[in-house]
């Protein structure tokens, strides 16, 4: 039986414990998810009272204007609200927290397959994370060109010439690299150091989803990597890849290709934070309606499927960019065809349910939400793919809706489910269900309420990324919407507050939770909460898939758990 | 601003030939979408309520894996794929052949050069001799009129970064490229003042790039503006390009 | 795991090639063969040496065929994403200022 | 690269060691990242005009020289791990030494082809054809860089007898790495320097 190491330092900050460094980044995580959301709360009220000084936190945050949001500083605003959200609090929470610590404990492992690569993983992101907090301090302030980091805007200096822009860029691709590190423990850990008997037909779908996610992300990362140091040779370095016309110091290069680099990552991007809500929210469903998943093989084709196309549909992403138009039409065939796979698993998500003893905890109320937020998510995607409509919704908060509903609702919602669901094994303690299902319904009513607006003003044509709507004749009309957009937000970030008293509440007097509070059959259940240092004394043998529940021969409750020797004769999977 | 201005509208007023189009195939998507958003969250309704857990009710054991299940989910999915997305794919296509696939000729279309820079739209005419990057040219900033019932070619680059020419009463828009020349095409069919927008960001004034779209009621008015700006000087050469390819 | 190993023989017959070839290829451009050919062989003669390379010096023609998938993948996916960009680079070519 | 012991592995997806396998993820993201640096190349020299002919601006026998210097460290490399295999631990601290000397010497010449080039005017900011010359050889050659530093190590820990017939994982897996740098500067040198 291994003992965790003594040292303070060894054993809480640079250990290479997976539960450790998930611990770690599930806290970076919310941190950054706490900034980001003030950044959108301050957007939205420069969009709601263009210009008026902010109340209460003003004075504080720009003294220079008497508290109100300067143009200067709107796209600092929305970039780094970006960039905070998607590479520094979804990713770690997602990706970080969850992977790591679901992971090694789900295939039956002691820890990742390299530990030390994991905790140089953890590291890089804090340092990039730092990196793009002090940005905020650097002569000319953060970064300002979106977070799409879109050339030659930001990568000429004569158009963005501040070093903020160039520390963003820096912390991106520290992120990137950290990003591939993990991505190549979970690839290893999932494929290659899976218990005795946990076939691939076996594993949980978060895992499925992990896996997927880590593949495109060792893929398609790299090539944004490479099209990020070019940005930065074309900064500071007189090169110009992507600049062209009178900005350019020679021939130049080509603008297209930046988009074509980003968005081959780009669109890619949203499936890898989506895939693993994807799984987790198949393994829920399964755990709380007390059935099988439904359709599971025909659900890991699908995430399959949806992987492949992901890598290929970048193009949507350009309809009005001067993008061939031919090779335009091939992108929206490609993004259409992904409703098939999506389609299949949304019916099994449905299926599952179907004829189910439906337990509607907290975390179930989370993933619940996240296939309503996701269904509107997924059909306004549509909209989006048919070039013709696309090219007037564009760059408009149509687009923003959606992205919001897929990439902020669904996948805030996923990551909620998460915590809910794994805080007792996480921290040996249980969370106020009360508090949980009213942050949710607020939660839910607030996002939609905000999301959906947006899809009001976008429809109307309102752009994405202007500070001041009233500018436009054609938007007054849209004003009162982002009055209420503006109120709908605070009212979505006041209910965070919720969350995070319930979280740090329970963190410190929260119920003694037992192994198994929710009656779960994958392997993480079966080891205390929270699980000793190595997970296992003794390697667990699996004898049936996660999802044994419901099998009608049992007298002594109505599921089996995956070690539970009576599998091989009772169970289906 | 009070909430009974929120009941605008759902689009700015369309003051184009081909806008219809736009709206209409906005429309078609959201009935379609509208029905399979109805279906998937109707079920889910149900379901929530009629199999919650009660005292002593045990699920229904299966794993969904059968054929029937496999046929019954995938045909769906088929069903759905070619009644939405297949059907909305034709409209698309076919409103893509006439708001972007047929450019009018040369002859009796009017011919503008856009090329924008931080934070204007900097336009220029052909003048009199319709060649572009002459003397008798005639450039504008953030002013583009334009005569009703014309068709319109417009030829976008732009000077610093990638701005994008929208044009909301009239559905559409064009990204305007630094080192490239994209264009389109469009016909007003409506006098008017209207805006001009800015829909990529550009920088910390893209909230104020805004241009003004005059609608001239006929072409002889058109023509009376047109004269009257060459009378401002001459125009800025540094820009421009001449027409050839296709447009 | 695959133990039959190459010797060092193998090693310095592949090792022959690989110089072979690079003579080559400097040798046609230095000669100024005409840039059609020059693109046609030193196309093949990388992507020859790169193979050599992979299958002798990487063990790949020793591995079990399933770990071809590994490094199969990229580059498959690589040369359909540089694919998926000339469209473009023509339309540009074509619309040039 | 460590890993933790699992005792036997009774399910992997490949029947390979999991160092092994973990460096094949690594490469296929590093085939990747060059994709993406090599790919923007050909777009754009693709889509540019009047691009020079590689000849008359570099040092062709020099970068022919470089290539044959690499092929030879792949050469010693492959020949370390052999000795590794038939614990031969002096010809493997041997070979070691010898593809960490030829890396530097092939960065060497590198770092002499560059001032050579920069002060002729042939600079990253003078032209496309710069600026890819460049990035693309500048990125290879960081890669060479680290992989020397592993090498090194591997030396280091090769003298203290820490590799033996039955335990020459990291030989093998380093030098996997090794020979993909070496499959870079092949394409790189053809694409590159030459057509």
């Amino acid at each position: 039986m291994a003992h965790p190491p003594r040292s303070f330092w060894r054993r809480y900050v640079f250990s290479t414990n997976h539960k450790v460094i998930a611990v770690q980044y599930l806290l970076t995580g919310i941190l950054f998810l706490a900034m980001g959301g003030l950044m959108a709360l301050l957007i939205r009220w420069q969009l709601a009272y263009p210009w008026q000084p902010i109340p209460l936190v003003g004075k504080l945050l720009f003294p220079g204007s008497g508290g109100a949001v300067t143009p200067e500083a709107y796209p600092m605003l929305f970039t780094m609200h970006g960039g905070i959200m998607v590479f520094f609090a979804i990713t770690p929470i997602l990706l970080g927290a969850m992977g790591n610590y679901t992971i090694p404990l789900e295939v039956g492992a002691r820890d990742m397959a390299f530990p030390r690569l994991n905790m140089l993983s953890y590291w890089l992101l804090f340092l990039g994370s730092m990196i793009l907090l002090v940005s905020f301090f650097v002569p000319g302030g953060a970064a300002g060109f979106g977070w799409t980091i879109y050339a030659p805007l930001s990568s000429s200096t004569e158009v963005s010439p501040g070093w903020g822009q160039d520390l963003f860029i820096l912390g991106l691709a520290l992120d990137a690299v950290s990003i591939l590190m993990g991505g190549l423990n979970y690839i290893t850990t999932i494929m290659q150091l899976r218990a005795p008997g946990l076939t691939l037909r076996r594993l949980p779908l978060t895992l499925w989803g992990l896996f997927y996610s880590a593949v495109l992300n060792t893929l398609w990362l790299p090539i944004v990597a490479a099209a990020l140091f070019m940005v930065l040779c074309d900064r500071r370095l007189g090169t110009a890849f992507f600049v062209a016309g009178p900005l350019a110091p020679h021939s130049g290069g080509q603008v297209l290709l930046y988009q074509h680099l980003f968005w081959g990552f780009g669109h890619p991007e949203v499936y890898i934070l989506i895939l693993p809500v994807w799984g987790l929210v198949g393994d829920l469903l399964s755990v709380f309606s007390r059935k099988p998943a439904f359709g599971y093989k025909a659900t890991v084709v699908s995430m399959l499927t949806i992987t492949i196309l992901s890598g290929i549909v970048w193009g949507h992403h350009m309809f009005t960019s001067g993008m061939n138009p031919l090779v335009g039409k091939a992108f929206m065939i490609l993004t259409i065809t992904i409703s098939v796979p999506t389609a299949i698993f949304f019916l099994n998500w449905l299926g599952t349910l179907w004829r189910g003893a439906i337990r509607l905890t907290v975390p179930m109320l989370f993933a619940l939400g996240v296939v309503f937020v996701f269904a509107i998510g997924g059909l306004t995607g549509l909209f989006n793919a048919l070039q013709v409509f696309d090219i007037y919704i564009h760059d408009t908060y149509f687009v923003v809706g959606h992205f919001h509903y897929t990439l902020a609702a669904s996948v805030l919602f996923g990551a909620y489910a998460f915590i809910y669901y794994w805080f007792p094994k996480i921290f040996g303690r249980q969370m106020s269900p009360l508090l949980g299902r009213l942050h949710f319904g607020l939660s839910f009513l607030f996002l939609n309420a905000v999301f959906s607006g947006m899809f009001v003003v976008g429809l109307h044509g309102h752009m994405r990324r202007i500070a001041d709507a009233t500018t436009y004749e054609f938007l007054k009309p849209m004003q009162a919407w982002n009055v209420w957009i503006g109120w709908a937000a605070l009212g979505l970030g006041l209910s965070q507050l919720l969350f995070f008293h319930n979280f740090v509440r329970s963190l410190l007097k929260g119920k003694t939770a037992p192994a198994n509070p929710w009656q779960a059959g994958s392997l993480a259940w079966t080891v205390s909460s929270p699980p000793p240092e190595h997970n296992f004394e003794a390697r667990p043998r699996v004898f049936c898939g996660p999802h044994e529940y419901g099998v009608p021969e049992l007298t002594d409750g109505d599921w089996l758990s995956q070690t539970d020797p009576r599998a091989a004769t009772l169970a289906k999977s | 601003m009070s909430l009974t201005s929120m009941g605008a509208e759902v689009f700015p007023p369309d003051i184009s030939t081909t806008g219809y189009l736009v709206d209409r195939l906005f429309w078609l998507a959201t009935g379609l979408t509208g029905v399979a958003f109805a279906a998937v969250v109707g079920a889910l309704g149900y379901f929530l309520v009629r199999y919650r857990a009660r005292p002593g009710r045990r699920a229904f054991y299966t794993h969904g894996n059968s054929p029937r299940a496999l046929l019954l989910t995938s045909g769906l999915a088929l069903v759905v794929f070619l009644l939405i997305d297949v059907n909305l794919a034709y409209h698309d296509h076919v409103a893509w052949a006439v708001v972007w696939g047929a450019p009018p000729s040369a002859r009796e279309a009017l011919q503008v050069e856009i090329m924008p820079e931080q934070f204007a739209w900097n336009i220029r005419y052909a003048g009199p001799d319709g060649q572009f990057r002459t003397a008798d040219d005639v450039t504008t900033i953030n002013q583009l009129h334009i005569p009703a019932n014309r068709p319109v070619v417009v030829q976008l680059s732009s000077k610093d970064v990638i701005h994008s020419f929208f044009l909301p009463n009239l559905r559409i828009k064009m990204d305007a490229v630094p080192g490239m020349v994209t264009s389109l095409y469009f016909q007003a069919k409506r006098s008017g003042t209207y805006d001009i927008a800015c829909a990529e960001h550009c920088g910390f004034g893209h909230y104020r790039m805004r241009g003004f779209l005059v609608v001239e009621e006929s072409a002889e008015a058109f023509n009376a503006w047109l004269a009257q700006q060459t009378d401002e000087g001459p125009p800025d050469l540094s820009w421009g390009w001449q027409w050839g390819g296709k447009t | 795991m695959p133990t039959t190993h190459p010797t060092a023989r193998t090693y310095l017959a592949i090792y022959g090639w690989l110089i072979g070839l690079t003579i080559l290829e400097v040798g046609v451009v230095l000669a100024g063969w005409p840039r059609g050919a020059i693109v046609t062989l030193l196309v093949s003669t990388a992507l020859a040496k790169a193979l050599l390379i992979a299958l002798y010096f990487m063990h790949l023609k020793f591995d079990r065929p399933i770990v071809w998938l590994l490094p199969g993948i990229p580059v498959v996916l690589g040369i359909v994403f540089v694919l998926a960009l000339f469209p473009d680079v023509v339309f540009h070519l074509v619309q040039r200022m | 690269m460590e890993h933790v012991a699992e005792g036997t592995v009774e399910s992997p997806l490949l029947d390979i060691p999991v160092g092994k396998f973990g460096m094949w993820v690594f490469l296929i993201s590093e085939i990747m990242f060059f994709t993406g640096l090599i790919g923007s190349y050909i777009v754009l020299r693709l889509g540019s005009t009047g691009w020079p002919q590689p000849r008359t601006i570099l040092n062709t026998p020099l970068l022919g020289l470089n290539t044959v210097v690499l092929l030879s460290s792949s050469l010693t490399m492959v020949l370390a791990l052999a000795a590794a295999q038939q614990d031969r631990q002096r010809a493997l601290q041997r070979y070691l030494l010898l593809t960490a000397l030829l890396g530097l010497t092939f960065l060497g010449i590198k770092g002499y082809d560059y001032v050579h080039m920069w002060h002729r005017g042939f600079t990253i900011s003078s032209s496309l054809f710069g600026s890819c010359y460049y990035l693309l050889t500048g990125f290879h050659a960081l890669h060479v860089l680290s992989g020397v530093i592993l090498l090194l190590y591997l030396f280091t820990a090769a003298s203290r007898g820490l590799f033996s017939a039955a335990n020459y994982g990291r030989i093998e897996y380093s030098g996997l790495y090794w020979h993909f740098i070496d499959i870079v500067w092949v394409m790189l040198f053809a694409i590159l320097c030459l057509v």
